[in-house]
C-alpha cells in the first residue's frame, strides 16, 4: 500500500486550525447550529468549486463562473411559478436550468478551442454576454420565485440537514467520481501535467477541454439553481463576489493554477476554510474597514501552511 | 512572404483591429473621428493603460497582479487625504505606498512561494483596508486650488493635448524602454518562457520578480492618482470594476497570458481597442441592454484575432 | 517474403528544406532494425511520419503489405505500430496503471466508470515483460528516471496481445536515461519481443545499434546512404557514413589531454547532502578534467546538482581559490566560479523563448549592459565570434533558440559559461541525446577549456566517455567514494574496472 | 492570406451582430439621457424606465448609459454623448461616486449640455454656481429618512432591545448617511436599544447572508431587530433567518421600496422600507433639464429651493402598504416641485 502522504493533509490541518483560533475568541462558533449554517453557506461555493476545480486541474481557468449562475438563476426563477412569467415547471425547471450551464459551458470550450483563445479571455467575454443576457431578459428586474415547494430545494430540511448541504454532498460524491474513476477525469491530470505528451497518448485533448467546460457549466447551472431557489429570486447581481470565492478556494484548498495538481475534495476543504474565514471575522467582531486586510493576510497564511510547494518547480 | 515580414504582419495585429473598429464605428457615426474626439477618447484610456502597463511585466513573467485595483485606489485615498498637508510631498507618499504594495507583493510570492494569483488578490484585500483607513471610510475631494497646484501635470491641455494622453506616452516610452533595452526586461522576458533555464544560469529570479511586482504596483500607483486628479477625489472604491478590463488589456493587445511574450505597446494599443470598443458602443448608440453582451463577444473576437498563437505551443 | 512495414520512395519537404528525399526502407517480420544518423539527417521526420504527426509528400507506405497513412500517434497505435519517444511520455501526475492504458481505457470501463482493479492487474502483466517490479497504483512522480523509461516500454508493449496483426515497435533513443543494468535489461526484453514482434531501434550509441539489430539504415541529408547487416558493419564505418568523412583523429581527442595543470582552484571537504552522499573530499587544478561514474542513485546527479546551486549541502565546505563558498542559490555558485551544464538541456539548459545570443549572454549580462542597458552591437559581435568559434549552426544571432538542434543547443550553454568565465565547469550529461558530430564539437570545446585553464568536472554520457575525457575518476556508490583512478593518456583504466566498483 | 480572411470574417460577424441592435439617433433633435449604474437592478431600472416615458412624452430621442461601478467609465460615456450630440443633450444622472458630479457638469458648462444629478455630489457644488446648464440637484434625506424606517423598526421590537445592522459599501455616501441616520434613532432611546454589531456588505445580497448567519450563531436570540441599508441586503438577511425558521418572528426593515421587500412586507416578514419614487426621480429629472434647455423655465431666475431640493421617500409599514399599494402615482411632468420636501440640508 501507498503511504499516507501527510503533507496532502495540511489543508485539512489549516482548517481545523482556524477553527480553533476562531473558537478561542467565540466559543459559539463550536456550536452544532454554527456547523450547520457553515455548511450551509458553504453549499453552493461548494458546488461551483466541483467545475473549477476540473477546470484548475487542467490550466486553464473559469472567470464565467457569475455569468452562469446569474444567468441559470434567472432561467430558474422564469421556469418555477414566478411573478413575471407564465411557467409552472416546479422542479421540471432543474434540467432546463442545468442544461442552460452546460450549453454556456459549451460555448466557453468551443470557442477556447477552436477559436484558440485562452481560457482567461474566453470565460471573461463570455461572462459578460451571460450577465448581460441576464440584464436584458428582464429589463434589470429580479423574477420572484412564488412557488413555496420549489424553495424546499434549499430551505427544506432531510435528516436534520438543510437539503442544499445534501445537493453540494451529491455534487461532491459526483464530481469526486468523475475525477478518479472515469476518462476524462484521468485526462484532465493528464493534459493538466503535460498536454503535448496527453496528446500523443492518444487523449482527445480537444474533446476533453470542452467537456470540462460543459461540466464546469452544469455544476455553474446546479448552483444557480440553487441560489435561485436559496434567495427566491433571480436576477443578474444574484452571483457577484462568487468568482474570487470560488478561485481562492480552489487555490487554498491546494490545486495548483498551473494544472495537474489538486483534487475535488481539496477544494471542499478550500472552500471550508474560506467561509470559516467570514464567518469568524463576524463572530470575532473584527472591525469591517480591517476584515478585507485581515482576511488577506490570513489566506497567504492559510496557503503558505497547505501547500505543498515542494511539487512546484517553480511559482508562478 | 517571408518569415519576418510574416512576423511583422503578426505583430501588427492589434493595430489593424484597433483600426477596423475605429473605422467601424466611424461609418456609423462619422463624428468619431474628429480629432478632438479621438484625443478625449485617447485622454480617457490612459488610466486604463498605466493600470494596466505595469501588470505587463508581471503577466509577461507568467505571473498576474489582480492587487492593481485595489493599489489604485489606495493611492487615491493617501493622495487625497494628504494633499492638503503636505502639498506635492503627497504625490510621492502615494507613489511609495503603490511601490510598497508592489514590494508586499514580491516578498510573498519569494519567500512564501505563494501563487501570485492568491497572493496579489490577499495584497489587494490589505490595500483595501489601507485605503478605508487612510480615507476615514469616505470619499475625501481634492480642492481645486490644490488640484490646479499639484494636478495639472496629469489633467491639464497643452497646444489642445490633454495631458493624460503626455502622460501615457511618457510611461510607454519609458516602459517599453525597460522591457526592450534593458538587462532586467530581457530577463523578465526569459522567467515567463523558461524559469528553470534562468534559475541554472544562475541568474537570481527572485529579484526579477520582485522588482515586475514593485513596477507594477508603482503604475498602478500612478493610476490612482491620475484618477484621483481627473475625478477630484480620493475614494476607497474609486478604481473598481477596473481590474479585469485592465488585464483583459493586456492580453486584447496580444501578451501571452502564459508569459515570455508581449510588450508594452501592445499594451497600449489593447487598452485603446477596449476604450474604443467601450465608448464606441455608446457613440453608435448601442442600447445599453446590449452592450454588455456586444462587450464580451468583441472581446473575445478581438482577442481571436490579436493573440499570436505561433510562439505559445499550449493554448490553457 | 512480404516485409511488414514498407517506405516506398518517400519523400518530404518543409519549407525551404527537403528532410526526407525518396527513402526505401522496410522492416521484416521479426526483425530489429538500427537506424542511425546524424541530428537533421531525417530520423525525426521519418519517426513522426511513422507516428502520423506528419504526413508523406510523395512515395507510400505499406502496413502488412496494404497501403497506410496515420493520422495520429493513435492511429498508428490502432494499426499496430507502437513507440518509445526520445522525450519521456510518461504524465507523472497519474499512476502507473493509468499511463500504461492512457487514451485507451475503454476495456476497463465498467458503466462508464474505470475498474481499477482489472485496470491494475493488467499493468502487471506489463509491467512483468519489462522486469519492473512496482505497484501499479504507485504514481509515476515517485518513480525514478529509468524507471520511468521502463513504464514508458511497458507502455509501448501493452500493444502485444491486444490487436490481430503483428506489431512494430520503435524504440527512439530508448537508452540516452539508462545505466549499462537496465540498457542490459533492455536489451534482454528486446530478445524475447522479437519472438513476436518487428522492432526499430534508434540510437546514438553505434555499439548498442549493432549489438540488437539484425540490419541497419544510416540516413544523412534525408537520404539512406548505407544499408548493412549488422554482422558485416563496425563502428568506425558506421561512423564514416553517418558523418561522410573518414574520421580524421580520434574521438575523445586523447591528443589534447592535458597532463599539466595549473593552480588548484576548488577544494572539496566532507561535502555531504543528507540522503544523497556523504563526506565527498577531492581537490581540483586550472585544466583538469575530473570524470564522476557511478549507477543511478549514487549521488552523482545531485552531487553535480549542489556544485551548481541547485541543491543546498547540508554539511561540508567548498572553497575555491582557498576561500570558502556557500552555495545555497545558483547565482551564489555562479558568482563563486561555477558553470553548470545541466543535463535536462530543454528545461533547464536553454531558455527556448529568447535568441541564440540572449542565451549566450544570460549568465554575463552584467558585462554587456550599462546602467542596466544591454549593449546591443558588443553582445552581437561577441556571440558572432563564439558561433564562428563553436561551429554552431544558426542563421543569426537572433534566431530563436528552440529551431536550433540539440547539438547546437548544447554548444549555445557550453558558451553560455565560457563567455561568462566560469572557473569551474559542472557538465552533467553534456552529450546527452546530440548526435556524432556535434559530440565531436563538444568535447573538442571541453578539451579548449581545459587548455584554458578551466577545471571541469564531467558526469559522462557513458562509461567510455567518462575514461576517454578524464584526468582522474572519482567513482560514487551509495553516496560515498568507493575508488579514484587516474587516467592519463595510454594507461586509461578500463570499464571493467570501474564497473567493479560502481555495483 | 488565410489568417486576414478568417479575421474578416469575424469582424463580419461583429458587423452584423451590432447592426442588429443599433439605435437609429435623429439628427437634430435634442437628446435625452439617463446615466446610472447599472441596469441590473430595480431601483435603477425604474429610474431608466422614468426617463424613458418623459422621452416618449415630448416624442425626443432617449439614451440610458450606465457606469458598471466605474467612474471612469461613466464620465468617458457622458463625454461620447456630448461629443456625438455636439452638446445638444439633457442628462439626468446619478453619479457613480459624489466627485464625479463636479465633472460631469464642467464637461456639460464645456459643451453646452444639460444637467440634472441625482444623489451623489460635493457638498460645495451648487447649481447656481453653473447657470444655466447646471440645472438641478435632487435628493432624499438619507439621514431623515433611515431615521424614520429605524423608528419604525423600533417600533416593530416593541420598543426595545438589540439590532444587528447591514450598512453598504463603507465609504459611500449614502450608506454613511442611512447608518448615520439609523444611529441616531437608536441614541434616541436612550439605551432601550441597542446596535449588537455593524457590518458592511457592499449591497450584496449573499454577503448579507452570510453575515447573518454569523449573526445567528454569535448573538442568537439577543437579535430583536435586523436593520438593512438597502432592501437586497434586508432580503438577503430575511432569506438567513428563513432558513432557521425564524422569518417574520425578528422584524427587518431594508430602504429601496423594490417589489421583494414590499412582498415581504405584505407577507409580515419585513417591518418596513422606504420608497423612492424612481419614476419621479427619472422623469421629473429630465423634465426639468429639459424645460431648462429649451427656456420654458429660467434658471438663474429660480430660487434655491428650487435648484436643490429633497424629494419625498414614503416609509412602508404593515400598516401602510395597503393605502400605499394604491396610491396615485402619477404627475404632472410641468409642476416640476409638487412633490419636493424642501431645499437639501447639509451638515
Amino acid at each position: 500500500m501507498e503511504s499516507i502522504n501527510w503533507r496532502a493533509l495540511a489543508p485539512i490541518g489549516v482548517f481545523f486550525l482556524l477553527c480553533i483560533v476562531i473558537a478561542i475568541f467565540s466559543p459559539n462558533f463550536l456550536s452544532v447550529s454554527n456547523a450547520v449554517r457553515i455548511l450551509n453557506a458553504s453549499a453552493i461555493p461548494v458546488v461551483l468549486v466541483m467545475g473549477a476545480t476540473f477546470v484548475i486541474l487542467m490550466g486553464s481557468i473559469d472567470l464565467s463562473v457569475e455569468g452562469i449562475v446569474a444567468l441559470c438563476a434567472v432561467v430558474t426563477a422564469s421556469l418555477v411559478l414566478n411573478d413575471t412569467f407564465s411557467a409552472n415547471l416546479g422542479f421540471w425547471a432543474i434540467p432546463f436550468a442545468v442544461l442552460a450551464g452546460g450549453i454556456i459551458g459549451a460555448a466557453n470550450g468551443a470557442t477556447h478551442v477552436f477559436l484558440k483563445v485562452p481560457s482567461f479571455m474566453v470565460t471573461l467575454g463570455i461572462g459578460f454576454v451571460c450577465l448581460g443576457i441576464a440584464t436584458a431578459a428582464l429589463g434589470g428586474f429580479p423574477v420572484r420565485i412564488s412557488d413555496r415547494g420549489f424553495r424546499a430545494l434549499t430551505l427544506g430540511r432531510t435528516l436534520g440537514l438543510p437539503n442544499g448541504i445534501w445537493l453540494a454532498a451529491a455534487a461532491v460524491f459526483v464530481a469526486y467520481v468523475i475525477q478518479e474513476r472515469t476518462r476524462l477525469g484521468r485526462y484532465v491530470y493528464a493534459i493538466g501535467t503535460d498536454e503535448i505528451t496527453a496528446r500523443q497518448s492518444g487523449v482527445p485533448v480537444e474533446r476533453t477541454r470542452i467537456l470540462v467546460f460543459v461540466l464546469a457549466g452544469f455544476f455553474s447551472g446546479l448552483a444557480g439553481v440553487m441560489a435561485a431557489a436559496q434567495l427566491g429570486q433571480g436576477h443578474a447581481l444574484i452571483a457577484s463576489g462568487r468568482l474570487f470565492t470560488t478561485i481562492t478556494a480552489v487555490v487554498v484548498g491546494g490545486t495548483a493554477l498551473s494544472g495537474g495538481v489538486g483534487s475535488v475534495l481539496n477544494s471542499v476543504v478550500g472552500v471550508l476554510i474560506v467561509i470559516v474565514l467570514t464567518n469568524g471575522m463576524v463572530l470575532m467582531g473584527v472591525p469591517p474597514f480591517v476584515q478585507q486586510g485581515v482576511q488577506g493576510f490570513l489566506i497567504i497564511v492559510a496557503v503558505t501552511l497547505a501547500l505543498d510547494r515542494r511539487q512546484l518547480l517553480v511559482v508562478k | 512572404m517571408t518569415e519576418k515580414q510574416k512576423e511583422l504582419l503578426r505583430n501588427l495585429v492589434p493595430i489593424f483591429t484597433l483600426l477596423a473598429l475605429v473605422l467601424g464605428i466611424a461609418a456609423f457615426e462619422p463624428g468619431f473621428l474628429k480629432p478632438a474626439n479621438l484625443v478625449t477618447v485617447t485622454a480617457d484610456t490612459m488610466t486604463l493603460f498605466l493600470m494596466a502597463s505595469g501588470a505587463t511585466f508581471v503577466i509577461m513573467l507568467g505571473s498576474i497582479d489582480l492587487s492593481i485595483q485595489a493599489i489604485a485606489s489606495m493611492t487615491s485615498c493617501i493622495l487625497a487625504a494628504l494633499l492638503p498637508m503636505f502639498g506635492g510631498t503627497a504625490l510621492l507618499i502615494a507613489l511609495a505606498g503603490g511601490a510598497t504594495a508592489g514590494v508586499l507583493s514580491g516578498l510573498v510570492v519569494n519567500y512564501f512561494r505563494i501563487p501570485s494569483f492568491v497572493a496579489t488578490l490577499a495584497i489587494g484585500g490589505i490595500m483595501t483596508s489601507v485605503a478605508f483607513w487612510a480615507s476615514n471610510e469616505r470619499s475625501i475631494y481634492i480642492s481645486d486650488e490644490d488640484k490646479s497646484t499639484w494636478l495639472n501635470w496629469a489633467t491639464g491641455t497643452s497646444v489642445g493635448i490633454d495631458h493624460e494622453v503626455v502622460v501615457g506616452l511618457v510611461v510607454l516610452a519609458t516602459l517599453s524602454a525597460i522591457l526592450s533595452l534593458t538587462r532586467f526586461g530581457r530577463l523578465v522576458r526569459a522567467v515567463g518562457s523558461q524559469e528553470r533555464a534562468v534559475v541554472a544560469s544562475g541568474i537570481n529570479v527572485n529579484r526579477i520578480k520582485f522588482f515586475a511586482f514593485v513596477i507594477s504596483g508603482l503604475m498602478a500607483g500612478l493610476a490612482g492618482i491620475v484618477m484621483a486628479a481627473r475625478l477630484g477625489s480620493g475614494s476607497p472604491t474609486l478604481a473598481s470594476e477596473f481590474l479585469l478590463p485592465a488585464i483583459a488589456c493586456i492580453i486584447v493587445g496580444g501578451t501571452a497570458i502564459t508569459g515570455g511574450v508581449g510588450s508594452i505597446w501592445k499594451t497600449f494599443v489593447g487598452a485603446l481597442i477596449i476604450a474604443v470598443v467601450r465608448i464606441g458602443m455608446t457613440f453608435v448608440g448601442i442600447t445599453v441592454l446590449a452592450q454588455q453582451i456586444v462587450f464580451g463577444l468583441v472581446l473575445v473576437i478581438a482577442v481571436a484575432m490579436t493573440i499570436d498563437r505561433t510562439k505559445v505551443s499550449v493554448v490553457k | 517474403m512480404q516485409p511488414l512495414l514498407e517506405l516506398r520512395k518517400v519523400t518530404k519537404e518543409f519549407p525551404g528544406v527537403r528532410a526526407l528525399d525518396s527513402v526505401d526502407l522496410h522492416v521484416d517480420r521479426r526483425e530489429v532494425v538500427g537506424l542511425i544518423g546524424e541530428n537533421g539527417a531525417g530520423k525525426s521526420t521519418l519517426v513522426k511520419i511513422l507516428a502520423g504527426i506528419h504526413r508523406i509528400d510523395s512515395g507510400s507506405m505499406l502496413f502488412d503489405g496494404s497501403p497506410a497513412s496515420f493520422r495520429s500517434p493513435r492511429d498508428a497505435f490502432n494499426h499496430g505500430l507502437t513507440m518509445v519517444f526520445q522525450e519521456q511520455s510518461i504524465i507523472p501526475t497519474l499512476t502507473v496503471a493509468e499511463n500504461i492504458f492512457l487514451g485507451r481505457e475503454q476495456e476497463f470501463l465498467r458503466f462508464g466508470v474505470i475498474d481499477k482493479r482489472a485496470m491494475n492487474a493488467a499493468a502487471e502483466v506489463e509491467l512483468a515483460k519489462v522486469h519492473l517490479d512496482c505497484n501499479p497504483a504507485t504514481k509515476c512522480a515517485s518513480l525514478d528516471f529509468a524507471a520511468r523509461q521502463m513504464v514508458e516500454i511497458a507502455k509501448a508493449l501493452s500493444l502485444d496481445g491486444r490487436i490481430d496483426s503483428d506489431i512494430v515497435i520503435l524504440l527512439d533513443e530508448p537508452t540516452s536515461v539508462l545505466e549499462r543494468q537496465e540498457i542490459d535489461l533492455l536489451f534482454e526484453i528486446i530478445k524475447e519481443l522479437k519472438a513476436k514482434a518487428s522492432i526499430i531501434f534508434i540510437s546514438h550509441r553505434l555499439d548498442e545499434v549493432l549489438q540488437v539489430s539484425d540490419r541497419v539504415y544510416v540516413l544523412r541529408d534525408g537520404a539512406v546512404v548505407h544499408e548493412t547487416a549488422s554482422t558485416e558493419a563496425t563502428i568506425t564505418g558506421l561512423h564514416e557514413h553517418m558523418v561522410g568523412r573518414q574520421l580524421d583523429h580520434e574521438y575523445y581527442r586523447e591528443n589534447k589531454q592535458r597532463e599539466l595543470f595549473g593552480e588548484s582552484v576548488l577544494s572539496v571537504r566532507n561535502l555531504t547532502i543528507e540522503g544523497e552522499f556523504r563526506n565527498l573530499s577531492f581537490d581540483l587544478a586550472e585544466g583538469q578534467i575530473l570524470g564522476i561514474a557511478g549507477v543511478v542513485g549514487s549521488g552523482r546527479e545531485s552531487f553535480a546538482r549542489c556544485l551548481g546551486g541547485l541543491l543546498p549541502p547540508s554539511n561540508g565546505e567548498i572553497l575555491v581559490d582557498g576561500k570558502p563558498v556557500r552555495l545555497n542559490q545558483p547565482h551564489q555558485a555562479v558568482l563563486a566560479g561555477f558553470g553548470f551544464v545541466p543535463s535536462e538541456r530543454k528545461s533547464e539548459g536553454i531558455v527556448t523563448g529568447l535568441s541564440v545570443s540572449e542565451n549566450m549572454t544570460l549568465a554575463a549580462g552584467d558585462r554587456f549592459s550599462r546602467f542596466g542597458f544591454i549593449k546591443f552591437e558588443q553582445e552581437r559581435t561577441e556571440c558572432q565570434r563564439w558561433i564562428d568559434r563553436l561551429r554552431i549552426r544558426t542563421p543569426s544571432t537572433k534566431t530563436p533558440m528552440q529551431s536550433l538542434s540539440g547539438g547546437n543547443q548544447q554548444k549555445v550553454v557550453l558558451s553560455k559559461w565560457q563567455i561568462f568565465g566560469s572557473k569551474v565547469a559542472v557538465l552533467d550529461h553534456p552529450t546527452r541525446g546530440i548526435d556524432v558530430g556535434a559530440k565531436e564539437d563538444v568535447y573538442e570545446l571541453i578539451r579548449e577549456m581545459a587548455d584554458q585553464g578551466v577545471a571541469i568536472i564531467l558526469l559522462g554520457d557513458t562509461l567510455e566517455e567518462v575514461i576517454g575525457l578524464s584526468n582522474s575518476i572519482l567513482v560514487l556508490k551509495d553516496g560515498e567514494v568507493s575508488a579514484k583512478f587516474q587516467a592519463p593518456v595510454g594507461a586509461k583504466p578500463d570499464q571493467i574496472e570501474l564497473i567493479s566498483k560502481m555495483v | 492570406m488565410g489568417k486576414l480572411a478568417h479575421d474578416s470574417v469575424l469582424l463580419a460577424a461583429a458587423a452584423a451582430l451590432s447592426s442588429g441592435i443599433y439605435t437609429a439617433s435623429f439628427a437634430d433633435d435634442m437628446t435625452l439621457a439617463i446615466s446610472m449604474r447599472s441596469l441590473s437592478n430595480p431601483y435603477h431600472a425604474t429610474f431608466a424606465r422614468g426617463g424613458e416615458e418623459f422621452a416618449k412624452s415630448v416624442g425626443l430621442p432617449f439614451e440610458v448609459l450606465v457606469t458598471e461601478g466605474n467612474s471612469e467609465k461613466g464620465l468617458a460615456d457622458i463625454r461620447a454623448l456630448i461629443a456625438r450630440t455636439g452638446g445638444n443633450v439633457c442628462i439626468n444622472v446619478d453619479p457613480n461616486d459624489s466627485p464625479d458630479a463636479a465633472t460631469i457638469v464642467e464637461e456639460a458648462e464645456g459643451a453646452g449640455a444639460y444637467v440634472v444629478t441625482q444623489w451623489n455630489k460635493p457638498d460645495d457644488l451648487h447649481p447656481w454656481d453653473h447657470n444655466p446648464n447646471y440645472v438641478a440637484h435632487m435628493s432624499f434625506s438619507g439621514v431623515g429618512t433611515s431615521k424614520e424606517i429605524t423608528n419604525a423598526l423600533i417600533d416593530a421590537m416593541g420598543g426595545e432591545g438589540g439590532i444587528v445592522a447591514i450598512g453598504g459599501i463603507l465609504s459611500n455616501v449614502p450608506a454613511i448617511e442611512r447608518k448615520l441616520g439609523m444611529e441616531q434613532a437608536v441614541a434616541d432611546t436612550d439605551g432601550k436599544v441597542q446596535i449588537l454589531d455593524f457590518q458592511p456588505a457592499d449591497w450584496n445580497e449573499t454577503k448579507a447572508f452570510e453575515i447573518m448567519q454569523a449573526w445567528l450563531t454569535r448573538y442568537g436570540d439577543e437579535i430583536k431587530g435586523v436593520w438593512a441599508a438597502n432592501d437586497s441586503m434586508g432580503i438577503g438577511a430575511l432569506e438567513a433567518l428563513r432558513q432557521e425558521g425564524k422569518a417574520g418572528s425578528v422584524p427587518v426593515t431594508g430602504i429601496d421600496g423594490t417589489e421583494a421587500a414590499l412582498s415581504a412586507i405584505e407577507a409580515g416578514e419585513m417591518a418596513g422600507t422606504v420608497a423612492w419614487d424612481p419614476m419621479w426621480t427619472g422623469g421629473m429629472g429630465l423634465s426639468l433639464c429639459h424645460a431648462a434647455a429649451t427656456g420654458a423655465i429660467d434658471v438663474a431666475a429660480e430660487p434655491h429651493e428650487h435648484r436643490e431640493f429633497y424629494g419625498t421617500g414614503i416609509v412602508v409599514t404593515p400598516a401602510n402598504i395597503a393605502d400605499f399599494r394604491t396610491r396615485d402615482a402619477s404627475f404632472d411632468y410641468n409642476d416640476y416641485w409638487a412633490k419636493s420636501t424642501g431645499q437639501i440640508q447639509y451638515q
